[in-house]
């Protein structure tokens, strides 16, 4: 009995102690859901995207008497400090709430920040025991909070619009881990998604606009030093074989009107090759395609028109892959491409002696691509529709 | 048998210096031949008794002789009828001697007789009548009991939807007479046991001869010897005395009403302990696993009763975790949750001014206290009570903005999940236990939660049921026998009985019975049929 | 004095957590700093320790079949000398659980409690410890046969949820700098391998006497490949940058994500890791409390287990002053003091026994 | 933490200790009697040491000592 009774008063004891220490309530936690960072003068201002519960409860449980005012979940706040640190003790002063990284989905850097480096940046989200790994990274061509401050119409915050379109695959997804290993791999360069801000439409107010990705921001070393546009940033997916989703248009001779055609599966394959002191890359590209679109009269019936067409679309995607590498090798000199970590795999030995002057031989590296593109299907037509029988070129 | 080395030590009773106990001196006399001396001895005994029936008559109109019974016990019709009659006649004088004469004439099937006033208190208490004759030593006991008993009916607390429908009843006799249709062979042995000084307490223990175990038995015999109570109305009073872990919450018996369960844990080499008045009988050794079988697992299709238990399991872990897990993730995990849910939660609390640790607890207390309630409640308003009750006010309290949605749901869901488990005090335990890991996640987070589990693991690693490990076959391993933890394996591949209770015959059936009918001699699959 | 019998499978089972639950943890980081994209080789190199010390303990067993450690090097190296002997591995297996429990407490605040006090977080663990102890090496044993294989499902379920993440190039170029940076990054894991000497003390006690080599060495097998296995998995989740999380198995479980939905399993994964690091402490302290009541001939062991968890508690706490120095001791000069009193002494013991018992045998 | 807190925390830990296992303790031999005083007369002790004077170096720093030239020989940094 006395035993029961001093196990009772300690257990007690405990529970009371360790009432507080690292037990928060959902209700004192501000939930943050997107991070952006950027650069004032000297100083780091952090914009945290807070999501507000009570406007969600509002539409979810009440029966929506006023769930009309959509995307109001979200508000913004922002603090400035010498560091990324400093900013969140300065954010965290003017909110109630304790601020909580758990949700964090995309980090977005305003295009100041970027080019003013953001390793320091990436070593505390890091290091941070809350944030995830896995959280998207992006560039904004204005400032980051810019983006964060818009009320999307469909999703539940600008955040969630961010990482949904970085999810798409249709250009660059680059999570927090993957610019942590691309800063410290062996290329020295990095490469981001960046979003775009609309213009405003009329007769809305400047915070319903939408942001989307549509370039691509190089980075060198941990700062930017340009970007590149969609259709070059596919480029650089072909040649880093993370292309998803994407569709080809050519035109064919002797016939009017385009093809175009959709990529069900792509393989690219980079083989570096060392000779007689000058190192030559060979990308070699296959995949294979659906037509999606026939504007000819030509049938896809004809072996000999899917030939003509196999050829011209493995051109055009060679054309699109070299007008990127003439932009990101020759001019940007950046190895966004994972060159130097082919090449060491490689030749693990030539590589550790090239190592040092990788920044001078990457742009000098001839590259060759070579595409092979095979045509599948035809969808669900046969000859073009739309055009009399006798028009259809056999 | 290394398992029973904590035998408890004997010297307990004979510490008591010579208890205030009642002497049982007075009955140990002899009865004498003088009638009125033994009627005298009788009445002074049951004096204030206003049930006993003393009846005075002279057989064949010549010798004095009584009738003693005890009204309610005893088949009075009976007595009027048969006995008294044929005692009464004439011829019953002309007889050579008494005994021959009670032999042939009294149309009674079974008689005794008794010599000391112990044995006729015995005889009286048990239902029988005493006649006492002038001038013999000693009485003869007809036994012609009879009392008002519950008829057979199906078992209310341990459902099946197909299997037998009887259940135990507060008679020892039906009991056993029941068991005994179940098991036919001789080898079924059934001891007798008195306990209680005052209710003198039938208690009988069975099991199959040749299959439980003797260190088994023996280990019954000495616990259940180590029993002196003034009284016993319940198994329950036999299982707190005989049990491994007196302080532990889980139940190391298994207790049931039914007999085909008996049956089949007697064939599987346990012993059980049945008791008269009451309906529920005992079965040792139980492990923890036995307590999570129903006997409709053996009845039901073996894939779906394999299911079942799986689902029981993870229920099991539901109605121990689901809460704690809760207030665990919600106060301490909040990035455990997807993102929408989350907000979900996050909106749904935003107005409940508790702490979702006081919340939880406030909430499973209420549930408790409901269950409670509909247990105890007249019949007529249990039902308004009930589920039904809980979901009402748990309604109302959402709406009032005390309690959050998502708590209600875990709450509701907790409790359905511990009434999966089919023996209710191993639920019970299980429902209990919530409380201080509810604390625990309250503390430490899903580390508490970690840790109380953990508590929990070693308290069942560290319990034997009667020299049995409680965890087995999981812990010690005995892959084999998980045929009936992990799945319930069809009946043709059972064929040895489980281990640790069955060692003596381990062989339970005849191999190979897998049916097969391509390969057997079925006339009807050969296509032999014209 | 321990009265309990446990069968060869508790004694791989009771090994298995002994070994993987700490390092899985801070071994992957040690070795992919040396051994860079080799590291998954570094695990087979090591796991030759964890054989050879299991085949001397054997050995050792074969001489002396119902004693412990302590008990036999007071045989073979005589009363005074072989009670020094004993000291050592006593005053080690005191180290060397504070310093578990250190970790342990570490990893813990350092990834989720991180207000907690340090004393409260190892204190409870040790509570925990001290109560399967005292129901001896049966409950240990069982335990570790309900945990274990609850651990395995969830390493084995990790490795598949990040499968959709991993990219074998990392692994590539092999042996870029020849095989000694693997053989490099095997010597902190090998350290660990020779932990394998805890069933020194547990095989008078296996009731299956001929089992217990061929499980201890199925359980060093099964130690090499489930590091293997998280190595891999690592190296091709986080690749170059695996050298610098301090919990590479723990970041990598951050990264998990299946369907928007399976996300942020750590948590989750951490719980289940308690429970394997519970069985690790429980094995070393009842190790320790065992040999400390052989070592001075006490009848009974039970009395003696929660001074002895108080002991550990302070050796937590007086192991480091704080990470970074405890993670340079484990990176430094440990794997020289695990292998030395684990390794080096029982070869000089079973030596010994050897001299001892020349001519006895045919 | 404060090191009165700690302190007065310690001294609780082992009277609790000292009245858990006062059943056994009764029961128990002498030797145990003595050998569980000092094991737990020796971790108050040392728990004293460790409030006042929490940077005292420690085994670690004893086998670190001994073992460091080893770990230098094999460029383990």
């Amino acid at each position: 009995m006395k035993r029961a009774i001093i196990c009772f008063v300690v257990s007690i004891s405990c529970f009371l102690l360790s009432g507080c220490w690292d037990r928060t309530e959902l209700n004192d936690l501000a939930l943050v859901t997107g991070i952006g960072i950027d650069q004032k003068g000297k100083e780091i201002e952090l914009t945290a995207q807070l999501v507000v519960p009570k406007k969600l409860g509002a539409g979810a449980s009440m029966g929506g008497n006023n769930s009309g005012s959509s995307g109001g979940a979200t508000i913004v706040r922002s603090g400035t400090g010498k560091t990324l640190a400093d900013a969140i003790a300065h954010l965290q002063e003017k909110l109630p709430r304790r601020l909580f990284w758990g949700h964090v989905k995309v980090i977005v850097f305003g295009e100041k920040a970027a080019k003013a480096g953001i390793r320091a940046h990436m070593d505390f989200l890091s290091r941070n025991p809350q944030t995830r790994l896995r959280s998207n990274v992006l560039v904004s061509d204005k400032t980051a909070k810019s983006v964060l401050e818009l009320l999307p119409p469909i999703e539940q915050s600008s955040a969630e619009v961010l990482r949904e379109l970085s999810n798409s695959q249709i250009l660059m997804n680059i999570t927090l881990k993957d610019v942590l290993q691309m800063l410290s791999g062996e290329t020295g360069a990095a490469a981001l998604p960046m979003v775009t801000l609309l213009p405003i439409e009329k007769e809305k107010t400047p915070l319903e606009t939408i942001a989307y990705i549509d370039r691509t921001a190089i980075f060198k070393g941990d700062r930017m030093i340009g970007s590149i546009g969609d259709k070059l940033t596919r480029g650089a997916l072909w040649i880093r074989n993370e292309i998803e989703q994407a569709n080809i248009t050519v035109s064919l001779k002797g016939a009017e009107g385009k093809i175009t055609s959709t990529i069900i599966r792509a393989n690219t394959k980079l083989i570096p090759s060392y000779k007689n002191g000058r190192w030559k890359m060979t990308i070699d590209i296959t995949s294979r395609d659906d037509v999606l679109l026939n504007a000819t009269n030509l049938s896809l019936y004809n072996e000999k028109h899917i030939h003509q067409l196999e050829k011209a679309l493995a051109q055009a995607t060679i054309e699109r892959v070299n007008a990127t590498l003439k932009k990101v090798q020759k001019e940007m000199h950046a190895d966004i491409f994972g060159f130097a970590d082919v090449i060491h795999r490689k030749y693990p030995k030539q590589w550790n002696r090239i190592k040092n002057r990788w920044d001078d031989i990457f742009p000098e590296i001839e590259v060759k691509v070579k595409a092979n593109v095979v045509v599948q299907r035809p969808g669900m037509n046969t000859t073009p529709q739309g055009i009399p029988e006798d028009e259809v070129k056999k | 048998m290394q398992f029973f080395k904590q035998r408890r030590k004997q010297t307990n009773k004979e510490n008591v210096p010579a208890m205030e106990r009642e002497h049982k001196q007075p009955e140990a006399v002899v009865l004498s031949a003088d009638i009125t001396q033994n009627i005298q001895t009788l009445q002074t005994i049951y004096e204030n008794c206003c049930d006993v029936v003393f009846r005075s008559f002279r057989i064949g109109g010549e010798v004095n002789a009584t009738i003693l019974y005890i009204d309610g016990l005893v088949n009075v019709e009976q007595l009027n009828i048969a006995v008294l009659p044929s005692l009464m006649t004439k011829q019953a004088a002309e007889a050579t001697t008494l005994a021959s004469f009670l032999k042939e004439s009294l149309p009674v099937s079974s008689l005794t007789t008794v010599q000391t006033v112990a044995e006729c208190i015995e005889q009286l208490s048990s239902g029988s009548c005493v006649l006492l004759i002038d001038k013999q030593p000693e009485a003869v006991a007809l036994s012609i009991a009879k009392w008002e008993k519950r008829s057979l009916e199906e078992p209310t607390g341990e459902g099946v939807i197909r299997g037998p429908r009887e259940g135990f009843t507060e008679s020892i006799s039906t009991n056993l007479s029941l068991l005994r249709r179940k098991l036919k062979s001789p080898k079924l042995k059934t001891k007798a046991k008195t306990f209680g000084t005052y209710t003198q307490t039938t208690v009988v223990v069975t099991y199959i001869d040749g299959l439980a175990s003797e260190t088994l038995l023996e280990e019954v015999e000495v616990r259940l010897s180590r029993i002196d109570v003034d009284g016993i109305f319940e198994t329950s009073y036999i299982e707190e005395l005989i049990e491994d872990n007196p302080y532990s919450l889980f139940p190391q018996v298994i207790n049931t009403e039914r007999p085909d369960v008996v049956a089949a844990n007697l064939l599987e080499g346990r012993v059980a302990i049945l008791q008269d008045g009451t309906p529920f009988a005992l079965i040792v050794p139980a492990s923890f696993y036995s307590l999570l079988q129903s006997s409709e697992d053996y009845y039901q299709r073996h894939a779906i009763s394999t299911m079942i238990r799986w689902l029981r399991y993870l229920f099991l872990l539901v109605s121990l975790l689901l809460p704690s897990l809760y207030v665990a993730v919600l106060t301490f995990h909040q990035e455990m949750v997807p993102t929408t849910l989350l907000l979900t939660m996050a909106a749904s609390r935003e107005l409940i001014p508790f702490p979702a640790l006081v919340e939880a607890l406030i909430m499973e207390i209420v549930f408790e206290a409901l269950r409670e309630a509909g247990v105890r409640l007249p019949k007529q308003a249990g039902a308004a009570v009930s589920i039904v009750g809980a979901l009402v006010i748990g309604q109302a309290a959402v709406q009032a903005g005390i309690v959050s949605a998502p708590m209600i749901m875990v709450v509701a869901l907790t409790g359905i999940a511990s009434f999966t488990i089919p023996r209710y005090a191993a639920g019970i335990a299980l429902r209990m236990l919530r409380f201080p890991m509810i604390l625990l996640a309250g503390s430490l987070g899903l580390l508490g939660v970690m840790l109380g589990l953990l508590l929990i693991l070693i308290h069942m690693a560290t319990l034997r049921s009667f020299g049995v490990p409680y965890l087995s076959p999981m812990a010690p391993m005995q892959w084999e026998e998980m045929k009936d933890v992990l799945v319930r394996v069809p009946l043709w591949k059972q064929n040895k009985r489980p281990r640790l209770t069955g060692t003596k015959n381990r062989t339970r059936q005849a191999p190979n019975q897998k049916p097969d009918p391509l390969e057997g001699d079925d006339q009807l699959s050969k296509g032999g049929q014209s | 004095m321990e009265k309990g019998k446990i069968s060869a499978l508790q004694l791989a089972m009771m090994m298995y957590p002994a070994i993987i639950a700490t390092a899985i943890l801070l071994v992957p980081a040690i070795t992919a700093h040396h051994a860079k994209q080799d590291m998954w080789l570094s695990p087979i190199w090591a796991a030759f320790t964890g054989a050879i010390t299991v085949w001397i303990a054997i050995r050792l067993h074969e001489y002396y079949p119902k004693q412990t450690a302590i008990e036999y090097s007071a045989q073979i190296a005589g009363k005074w000398f072989g009670n020094i002997i004993g000291f050592v591995f006593l005053f080690f297996y005191l180290h060397a659980s504070g310093i578990i429990v250190r970790e342990y407490g570490e990893f813990i605040i350092g990834n989720f409690f991180i207000r907690t006090p340090l004393l409260f977080i190892m204190g409870s663990m040790i509570l925990v410890c001290a109560f399967a102890v005292r129901g001896g090496v049966e409950v240990v044993a069982r335990l570790s046969e309900v945990a274990v294989p609850v651990v395995i499902v969830v390493i084995a379920l990790f490795v598949i949820m990040l499968i959709p993440d991993m990219e074998i190039k990392n692994m590539f170029p092999i042996f870029e700098h020849g095989i000694l940076p693997s053989l490099k990054g095997a010597i902190i894991p090998q350290s660990w391998f020779s932990e394998c000497f805890l069933i020194a003390f547990l095989l008078p006690y296996v009731a299956n006497q001929q089992d217990g080599k061929k499980y201890a060495l199925f359980s060093v097998v099964a130690i090499c490949l489930t590091l293997v296995m998280v190595n891999f998995t690592v190296l091709f989740v986080l690749g170059n940058i695996t050298a610098r999380f301090v919990y590479p198995v723990m970041s990598a479980v951050r990264y998990i994500s299946i369907a928007d939905f399976l996300e942020h399993l750590e948590a989750f994964v951490m719980a289940i890791w308690v429970a394997g690091a519970f069985l690790k402490i429980a094995v070393f302290y009842y190790v320790l409390v065992l040999s400390t009541a052989q070592w001075l001939r006490l009848t009974d062991y039970r009395l003696i287990v929660f001074p002895i968890g108080f002991l550990i508690l302070l050796f937590g706490n007086w192991a480091a002053p704080n990470v970074m120095e405890l993670s340079h001791f484990l990176g430094t000069s440990t794997p020289f003091y695990l292998n030395t009193v684990q390794t080096v002494i029982p070869l000089l013991l079973l030596l010994g026994a050897k001299w001892r018992h020349r001519g006895k045998k045919a | 933490m404060n090191t009165a807190g700690v302190l007065f925390g310690s001294i609780v830990v082992v009277v609790l200790i000292f009245l858990l296992e006062l059943p056994r303790f009764r029961r128990a031999e002498k030797k145990e009697k003595t050998v569980f005083l000092v094991l737990l007369a020796l971790g108050m002790a040392l728990a004293v040491v460790l409030i006042y004077f929490p940077d005292v170096p420690g085994p670690t720093q004893l086998v670190h000592y001994i073992f460091e030239p080893l770990a230098r020989v094999f460029k383990l940094e």
